[in-house]
């Protein structure tokens, strides 16, 4: 490894971001610069990743590894260690769409145009940097970098309430960091690593008692699951999505979620299997809470976004479910949703956002029959809710299946929880779609006029994406397993 | 010199920190105070005395040594009270802290 | 193949919003035709015979847990003759619906978005034909799915239609939960199982080599697999419109006629049915399965046949049909014998087909589907009087019309099952109950629409017959309902229904026993003779208010308030309960919170209240912290200590 | 019972007797005299516990300069010399802490039983040799503490003229 | 006297002659306020090198006056020891020192009592300093005293000023009453152990051979010094003295002078007690126990942690003025520095003291930066700061990256002294883990009013009809300029790599735990 990649790409996206700041009304054009640069270094990245280099001394290796001193005590020592393997991989392919997708869509904010890119790229930054590190203190310093740019994007930019909607983010996953944070720092000293390092602990961690095992994991699975979000810690996240700006809720959505998630896997899952076995009816019962209340509160919501929100949770607890499950297929079905998730909430909030400003409104009980007066719109709200339904041939499908598989494989006949909150799922989205695309038209502003050219630009990336990946699920799924944890000795 | 026990200092010291205090927080006076905070003082140049009378070899010297600077101590607290009391009538013609009360919450 | 015909169907529709966009999607849809002619033809010549090409869509190395071979999902094409069969169906049909659409819907606006749906519905529907895995047919399954909510919304503007669309594909949707976890609980059985690695390797194919995957691992009769049949029941109703899954069918008549046609004659409709031939030849039904299928079918076909007696929409009666001749369907595969089933769906497809386009005829001439608005079309519109009444004939089971020796088939087929299990026998009797019902409700439709002077609605206009487009298909149609019957006689075309050794056809088609013919023979022609003597020669029979059979009427009209239960326990019991939930997550989970930043801010104050600005008060909190400190350190800490074992 | 036990009896009562009236008499001046008194039985106890110059000591600078320095402060402060503390609304939450204060310094002196006895006493040339050469820094911190003292204390009351 | 003390004495003597320069060229007449600070701001630079010298920075070896080998000398009946923890507050100290003289510097030039002010400054830094080399009870105490006195006249300087009067006023009494409190204690430790030096409490073998004697002590010197820390419950002269004062004294009193507080702490509770055997067997109500101190203290200590964290931070949650604001967070600061002191392991002394290293910048900073936005005429609420990030930019970001610090985010000082004291007190087990937990829930509780504020500096706007403050737009002077500069860099530089000063500290901790056992 000659060129140390993963450090050039965050390079290049603190770079742009700087530069963004600075540009002010240029700001959008070193945006898009910048996350098309970002994007060919992941596909780079990509192309490089052909094989992940094997376990290394008892620890899971990771490619693109590189690792510097940064403190060093005789009782801790901390290092800049970043790597990557397929999970994150994928994780980061993520980022660098939705990235470009929403710096796209924002092609026109009048408001800040500097500051508010910059928070753009600052939040995907913050995003890499999870996706990438292989350190507690970094990791966690990527983790709390994208909560300011996120509160500042919610709370300067957001909607009527953004202000009250700001702070509970801010403090709900503030809270949920700190729980984290003392499970990670009882992670590394309970196991008497010392080091920060994701491999040492790794290693270490296997001498820890079942119990020590289980808290540890009680307060991980916490710290992230509130990001994730698990009901009953979820009420930030209608509250957040319903007030940011559509760009924010794109990356709260697609984005935001998914650390949790891959916080999970990557530093509870892995490390702390046993732990995680003896907590697995814990994780069951949330899975399920989440995955009804998500749906069955989705159907009573008028607000367009707040629906998106709820069906959210509903995804991010089949998500949980999946993992859950502890296998192979489980993990890869996961991952896969995780992604899949991604683009499909980013792609139904930029179209409900859209919704909002052609129409003046998201409350689905005042729209109606926009499709005439905007078919692209509609087109991609369509596309939007269907492959969030799962839909096969669009991109959640292949996860959707496997998640349910995964869980039929270990819990039989529990998985008619899931199937039956399918049949919710679909049903209000078919409502929502009932009510806002078709049947006459109401409520429809003079001047409503189908949405400009960059927004369907924006969105027609994410169709792209949900069309291609759904189709072809094959290339991601490749990626995924291609990941040291699916290497894993007794690994089912 | 030999029939008082430690015991009885001890008493003698806690009534009087204990007056002291209870001085401290009743007076409103600001003068009264500073009479209540020297009180309060004297109950530990007090013990410093008494405990090096009971300490023996040369510890004991340090006792009284610290004795003698707390009673300096204690004088200088004396005079830089004195001067806010006389900063606090100029300013405001009463020296009653239960007047002075516009910094709270 | 075919599916790549839809897609470019689908862009070149886009591409050109003029008039020629349909005619490029009917050409594709011909040449998708003339491609399952080929392939049917190729079939015939070589028959029995399977031929599959797979990709691996998604695929997980093998590791030592639960799929120590791996974990594979593929997708492919699987031509065998079932297949071959049921490809000629669809093309054929789709192609001729296409062509209709032509002329039945130049007057309509967003053209191009019709031709693209209709395409990527006839895609799909191929696709899930020649699917070669379980998977891959349910992925096309749901893509008929939606398609066909596509299509019903087409009127997207109209209310009803929205709603219907949604509903169809809401209650189909649950039918394929239920199908998944079929899929699912079949995987269990046969994950390392059957030919191959197992279906967890090979990805749920039903073929391997020249043989069914499961063949060796096939016949099992556990409670498991009972139920997994039961699920695949499950989602075969949900499409199929079988009793409970029914509703959405009549209200999906808000779609355009040509789409009904479609939906009821060749594609989604048809998917249900196909599954269970598909199951019940590489998954195997238990016994149990069996009766419960046989259940459901004859249930459906009497409970349907009685609702259209009394409709007066042209198209509903005929959409009752659908549901009722599904039924039939069922119960041939029910009773056993797949190939049967798949008898009446090739035969009625055409039949059905043809009632659609010509019921479509009639109402794009005068413009309503009331029946009791017309009547006397006869004379305008012979040509779509005689194809209504062809379509009508073969419906009716008359011979020598096609529906004549299918649904004799599946009559003996059935009878041949209650011999062996009589509690086939009630199914029985209902199917032959319905014989007469379906003569009559169809009849009486003919009747209403046709017989008689002149329309009883004098607002409606003058009728005629449409374009060139749409004369064609009734002509090819009629032909084929007139024919179809008897084309699996000849020994080439026959080989379709031959699958290798599987076959379960009944060694003759109809013609066996005399008796069972001539009953069901009778039951029709009697029904046609009901309908005339109330409705013949533009006469209307109408019920008196206050007779007996008033409120069964209305209950027949009303659907047996089946809908009506269905839409209350949505609107109530579902949406009713996430109100309650929403109010639940605003004012306790929410509240809760809201409860504690209350409390943070109560607390807040509350101890500012302290900062009196009193120094005296500031000196007693001094006080108050020494003498706690003392009491801890003193009295407090040492018992502390002493209880956790000591220093 | 000892004379030197009767006297510490007496000198102590008085000190206690004498500290409770400074702070709870209604006039200052009264207050300062009683103050006055105190200091003068504390040194009488330093004399009994034989340390002559602590004694000495107290008499000088408390019961002379302070009490001298505490009535100047009374002189300005007030027009009238003889005047009544102003009773003001005390708040019962210092008031009972007070008294708790009391009970619990009382618990925990009673609960040292333990009698050791009085062993020796030290001359004042021991005393000053250890106080400036041992202790010395002690002093030299004291100054500090005094010139501090002295720079804001003298600025604080000085009438600003500039 | 021989020249070895006074070179060990190096820094202070160069503060204290500052002093006395200052105090000289009053009496001379001299009134320019710039003679004043400029003497202050180079002698507490001059004596700060001289300290990191002595600390073993290399490039500085030349202004070396301590050999390396009389620090961390065991403990012996001298009454000071020079430690390089001690070195490390020191330097500390003067750090603060110096940001305060350096942004007096931009006071009014005409302003009277320059002299004083200055003078009491450098007089507070002495006692300061001294107190970071005791080894001697009293001594310490004395030199709490020194800083005690002069803070207490530097908060009245502004003598005309009603405000500053009562604070002035306040501090003296609950000052007064602790500096009692805390001789009374100190006065039953000279009875329990026969001596006041640090060598013999280390030992531990109480004369009267009775723990409750120590026991009570040891209360009272935590009442005391927690003043000093302004820890709950003794906190609450800091809200209105901090209020009160004028604002650059606030940020000398909450950056600079508390902190002798903690190393008192250091010094009292964790060195030499630290490993202070069984005291004896103390029956309180029938059970008896064998007491030891360091645990049963360490409770004490938890207790005063948690409450301390708990309570500064809700009185913080409403509080509506920026001053009472950042003094209400500064009590709670406390509480996170006094969970190393409760946890007493090498690595927790070494967080605590970044802790304390990185609340100069950030608390002394906030302060500065209100010191000149009140200045600037905003008022002195909350709401009365809204929007003026749009004003002022990088004052207010400044600002910001301080409150940040505050509240812990990553890439900042405060983060890192945080997470390594919590991982420290993780890192000793037991129930400390529980410390962290409070630690870290309280630091998620700041949150709440950090956050808030950050939101009404950026994201509002003030009302339409507001008059604008009268210099809104006015340079807030270079010295000023300056300090807050130097704060803004130590928080990012130091919060990106906190290697060299955390490396340095851990081993000043490391010696400084193995002297006291």
């Amino acid at each position: 490894m000659t060129l140390p990649l993963l450090s050039v790409t965050l390079a290049t996206l603190l770079i742009g971001t700087v530069l963004t700041f600075v540009a002010k009304e240029k700001a959008r054009y070193v945006a898009l610069a910048t996350s098309v640069v970002f994007l060919l270094e992941v596909a780079a990245l990509l192309a490089a990743y052909t094989v992940w280099p094997g376990p290394v001394n008892g620890s899971p290796g990771y490619a693109n590894l590189e690792s510097y001193s940064w403190i060093h005590l005789s009782w801790l020592s901390i290092n800049y260690t970043v790597g990557v393997d397929g999970i994150s991989l994928v994780m980061i392919l993520l980022t660098a769409f939705l990235q470009i997708a929403t710096v796209v869509y924002s092609w026109e904010e009048t408001k800040e145009p500097g500051a508010f890119f910059g928070l753009l790229m600052l939040t995907c930054l913050g995003c890499f940097g999870v996706f990438i590190a292989l350190d507690v203190l970094l990791f966690f310093l990527f983790w709390e970098a994208v909560l300011i740019p996120m509160f500042f994007l919610i709370g300067f930019w957001g909607g009527p309430r953004r202000r009250y909607a700001a702070l509970k983010f801010f403090v709900y996953t503030h809270v949920a960091s700190i729980v984290m944070l003392v499970g990670l720092l009882a992670l590394v000293f309970y196991s008497g690593a010392k080091s920060f390092d994701f491999s040492a602990i790794y290693v270490a961690a296997h001498g820890l008692s079942p119990t020590v095992q289980t808290f540890l994991f009680l307060a991980l699975f916490f710290g992230f699951g509130v990001k994730f979000p698990i009901v009953p810690f979820h009420t930030w996240l209608p509250d957040a999505h319903v007030e940011a700006p559509t760009a924010g809720s794109v990356l709260l959505a697609g984005l935001l979620l998914k650390l949790g998630a891959y916080g999970l896997i990557r530093w509870a899952v892995e490390i702390l299997p046993i732990g995680m076995s003896h907590l697995t009816p814990l994780l069951y019962v949330v899975a399920f809470a989440s995955i009804v209340w998500g749906s069955v509160i989705a159907l009573a919501q008028r607000d367009l976004k707040r629906l998106i929100a709820y069906s959210s949770i509903n995804h991010m607890g089949i998500v949980l479910l999946a993992i859950a499950v502890y296998s192979q297929l489980g993990l890869l079905a996961a991952v896969l949703l995780m992604f899949a998730h991604g683009v499909v909430s980013a792609l139904l909030f930029m179209a409900s956002g859209s919704v909002h400003h052609t129409f003046g409104t998201r409350d689905i009980s005042k729209l109606g029959g926009i499709t005439p007066v905007a078919p692209i719109l509609a087109t991609m709200l369509m596309v939007g809710s269907l492959a969030s339904l799962g839909l096969p041939a669009l991109i959640s499908f292949p996860a959707e299946f496997t998640a349910l598989l995964a869980t039929w494989d270990r819990l039989a006949y529990w998985v008619l929880i899931p199937l039956v909150l399918l049949v919710v799922t679909a049903a209000f989205y078919l409502w929502m779609m009932q009510r806002v695309l078709f049947g006459p038209q109401r409520n429809i502003p003079e001047k409503a006029h189908d949405i400009p050219w960059f927004e369907t630009a924006a969105m027609g990336i994410l169709v792209a994406l949900v069309i291609v990946y759904g189709i072809l699920p094959g290339f991601l799924v490749n990626v995924i397993v291609n990941s040291p944890v699916y290497g894993f000795p007794g690994f089912p | 010199m030999t029939d008082l026990s430690v015991a009885s200092f001890l008493f003698l010291s806690g009534a009087l920190l204990a007056i002291g205090l209870f001085g401290i927080l009743t007076r409103r006076n600001f003068i009264l105070l500073l009479i209540a905070v020297e009180i309060a003082m004297n109950a530990a140049i007090l013990n410093f005395v008494y405990f090096a009378a009971f300490a023996g070899t040369s510890q004991g010297l340090s006792g009284q040594a610290i004795a003698v600077v707390l009673v300096g101590l204690a004088a200088t607290e004396i005079a830089v009270g004195l001067a806010i009391v006389l900063a606090l009538n100029r300013q405001r013609g009463s020296i009653n802290v239960g007047e002075a009360t516009t910094l709270k919450l | 193949m075919a599916v790549s015909f839809g897609i470019v169907g689908l862009l070149g529709t886009r591409l050109k919003k003029l008039e020629y966009g349909g005619w490029i999607a009917v050409g594709f849809a011909a040449a998708a035709m003339i491609v399952g002619l080929l392939v049917a033809a190729a079939e015939m010549l070589s028959p029995g015979s399977y031929t599959d090409q797979s990709f691996t869509w998604l695929h997980l190395p093998g590791s030592p847990g639960t799929f120590p071979n791996g974990f594979s999902l593929v997708m492919g094409s699987l031509v065998d003759p079932i297949s071959a069969l049921m490809l000629l169906v669809v093309t054929v049909v789709g192609f001729l619906v296409m062509l209709y659409s032509i002329g039945y819907m130049h007057h309509d606006h967003g053209l191009p978005r019709y031709y693209a749906e209709l395409s990527l519905f006839l895609a799909a529907m191929t696709g899930l034909v020649i699917a070669d895995n379980l998977l891959e047919f349910f992925l096309f399954w749901e893509l008929v799915g939606v398609c066909s909510y596509f299509l019903i919304g087409f009127y997207y503007e109209k209310p009803s239609a929205a709603s219907a669309a949604k509903e169809a594909f809401l209650v189909t949707r649950i039918g394929d939960v239920l199908f998944l976890l079929g899929i699912f609980l079949y995987f269990t059985v046969y994950a390392t199982a059957g030919g191959g690695a197992g279906w967890a390797a090979s990805g749920f194919k039903f073929v391997s080599g020249s043989t069914p995957f499961l063949a060796g691992a096939m016949g099992g009769n556990t409670p498991l697999l009972t139920v997994a049949g039961l699920m695949m029941l499950a989602g075969a109703a949900g499409k199929s419109a079988q009793f409970p899954l029914h509703a959405w069918l009549p209200d999906a008549m808000e779609g355009p006629t040509t789409v009904s046609a479609l939906i009821h004659a060749a594609t989604m409709v048809a998917a249900g049915v196909y599954l269970l031939v598909i199951a019940s030849l590489f998954l195997g039904f238990t016994p149990d399965d069996r009766l419960a299928i046989v259940a459901v079918g004859g249930f459906t076909t009497f409970f349907a046949a009685t609702m259209a007696v009394v409709h007066p929409d042209i198209k509903r009666v005929i959409a009752y049909s659908t549901i009722s001749q599904l039924g039939y369907m069922v119960l041939g595969v029910g009773a056993g014998f797949a190939m049967v089933g798949m008898y009446h769906l090739f035969t009625h497809a055409f039949f059905k087909a043809l009632l659609f386009l010509a019921a479509g005829s009639v109402i794009h001439a005068v413009g309503t589907q009331d029946l009791f608005k017309m009547g006397g079309l006869r004379k305008p519109m012979r040509v779509t009087a005689i194809a209504f009444a062809v379509g009508a004939l073969s419906l009716s089971g008359i011979p020598p019309f096609a529906g004549f020796f299918s649904k004799d088939d599946v009559l003996s087929s059935v009878y041949t099952a209650a011999q062996s299990n009589p509690a086939y026998w009630p199914f029985l009797i209902l199917a032959y109950a319905t014989v007469f019902l379906t003569a009559y409700y169809i009849f009486r439709a003919w009747f209403l629409a046709f017989s008689g002077d002149k329309s009883r609605d004098p607002t409606l206009p003058a009728a005629h017959e449409g374009p060139w487009t749409m004369q064609v298909p009734l002509y090819v149609l009629s032909a084929l309902a007139i024919v179809a019957g008897v084309l699996p006689f000849t020994p080439s075309f026959g080989s379709l229904f031959s699958l290798g050794g599987a076959t379960s056809v009944p060694p003759t088609y109809g013609t066996t026993d005399l008796v069972l013919s001539s009953v069901s023979v009778g039951l029709g022609l009697g029904g046609i003779l009901l309908a005339r003597a109330l409705w013949g020669n533009g006469r209307v029979y109408v019920l008196a208010p206050d007779s007996a059979l008033q409120p069964m009427r209305t209950i027949l009209l009303e659907r047996y308030y089946i809908k009506a239960g269905y839409d209350w326990v949505g609107l109530r019991i579902v949406y009713g309960g996430s109100r309650v939930a929403d109010f639940f997550e605003r004012y306790v989970i929410d509240g809760t919170i809201h409860g504690f930043e209350r409390l943070g801010t109560k607390l807040s104050n509350g101890l500012r209240e302290g900062q009196t600005g009193l120094v005296s008060d500031y000196a007693s909190y001094v006080v108050a912290g020494v003498i706690g400190l003392l009491i801890l350190l003193l009295f407090v800490a040492p018992l502390i200590i002493a209880s956790l074992g000591g220093p | 019972m000892s004379v030197e036990e009767l006297a510490f009896l007496g000198l102590a009562a008085i000190a206690v007797g004498t500290a409770m009236l400074a702070l709870l008499v209604r006039e200052l001046v009264h207050t300062i005299l009683w103050v006055a008194v105190f200091f003068v039985s504390l040194s009488g106890i330093y004399f009994l516990l034989e340390a002559p110059f602590l004694g000495v000591l107290q008499l000088g600078v408390y019961a002379g300069a302070v009490t001298i320095l505490l009535l100047f402060g009374v002189m300005v402060t007030r027009k009238r010399i003889f005047s009544k503390e102003v009773a003001t609304g005390i708040s019962p939450f210092p008031f009972a802490l007070a008294v708790v204060a009391m009970v619990v310094l009382a618990v925990v002196a009673a609960s040292l039983p333990v009698p050791v006895t009085l062993v020796r006493s030290y001359d004042v040339t021991l005393l000053s040799t250890a106080l400036f050469q041992q202790y010395g820094a002690w002093l030299v911190l004291l100054g500090m503490v005094m010139l501090s003292a002295l720079a804001g204390a003298i600025y604080l009351v000085r009438e600003g003229r500039e | 006297m021989d020249t070895t003390i006074l070179a060990t004495f190096t820094p202070e003597l160069i503060v204290l002659g500052a002093a006395l320069l200052v105090f000289l060229l009053d009496v001379l007449g001299v009134r320019k306020l710039e003679t004043f600070g400029a003497v202050a701001v180079s002698a507490t630079a001059i004596a700060l090198l001289a300290v990191v010298a002595d600390l073993g920075f290399a490039p500085l070896a030349v202004l070396r006056t301590i050999p390396a080998s009389s620090i961390d000398l065991p403990l012996g009946p001298s009454l000071y020891v020079v430690t390089s923890l001690g070195l490390v507050f020191q330097a500390i100290f003067l750090t603060s020192a110096l940001l305060v003289s350096l942004a007096s510097l931009s006071r009014p030039s005409d302003e009277k009592g320059s002299a004083v002010f200055f003078g009491l400054l450098l007089m507070a830094t002495v006692g300061m300093l001294f107190a970071a080399v005791a080894s001697d009870l009293i001594f310490l105490l004395l030199a709490v005293e020194i800083t005690g006195i002069s803070t207490y006249l530097l908060v009245g300087y502004t003598r005309k000023d009603a405000r500053s009067l009562e604070a002035a006023m306040k501090f003296y009494i609950v000052g007064a009453l602790s500096s009692s409190l805390s001789f009374f204690g100190a006065s039953l430790l000279f009875g329990a152990y026969g001596g006041t030096s640090f060598s013999v409490l280390a030992r531990g073998t109480s004369v009267i051979g009775y723990p409750a004697l120590a026991l009570a002590g040891y209360a009272l010197l935590l009442a005391g010094l927690g003043f000093k820390l302004t820890l709950v419950p003794f906190h609450a002269w800091a809200v209105d003295v901090y209020d009160g004062a004028p604002d650059d004294v606030s940020a000398f009193l909450a950056g600079g002078s508390k902190k002798i507080g903690v190393f008192a702490f250091f010094l009292l509770f964790t060195g030499p007690v630290l490993l202070a055997p069984a005291l004896g067997v103390w029956c309180p109500a029938g059970h008896c126990s064998t007491v030891t101190l360091r645990p049963t203290l360490e409770l004490a200590l938890g207790v005063l942690a948690v409450l301390t964290m708990t309570i500064g931070n809700l009185l913080a949650l409403q509080q509506k003025e920026v001053k009472r604001l950042l003094a209400y967070s500064s009590i709670s600061q406390a509480g996170y520095m006094l969970i190393g002191v409760a946890v007493g392991t090498a690595p927790a002394l070494a967080g605590a003291t970044l802790q304390v290293f990185a609340h100069v910048f950030m608390k002394a900073g906030a302060f500065l930066v209100v010191a000149a936005v009140l200045g600037l005429g905003v008022g002195p609420r909350v709401e009365d700061w809204k929007g003026l990030a749009r004003q002022r930019p990088y004052l207010m970001l400044a600002f910001a990256l301080m409150l940040l610090s505050l509240a812990g985010i990553p890439l900042t000082i405060g983060f890192v002294s945080k997470f390594v004291l919590f991982s420290a007190a993780v890192q000793a087990e037991g129930w400390f883990v529980w410390l962290a937990v409070a630690g870290l829930l309280n630091s998620a509780l700041s949150v709440f009013y950090y956050a808030r504020f950050l939101k009404t500096i950026y994201l509002d706007s003030p009302p339409p009809d507001a008059p604008a403050p009268p210099r809104l737009f006015a340079p807030i002077g270079y010295g000023r300029s300056a300090a807050i500069a130097i704060a803004v860099v130590a928080i990012v530089a130091f919060g990106i790599d906190p290697q060299p000063v955390l490396s340095g500290m851990q081993a000043a901790a490391t010696h400084f735990v193995a002297i006291g056992a």
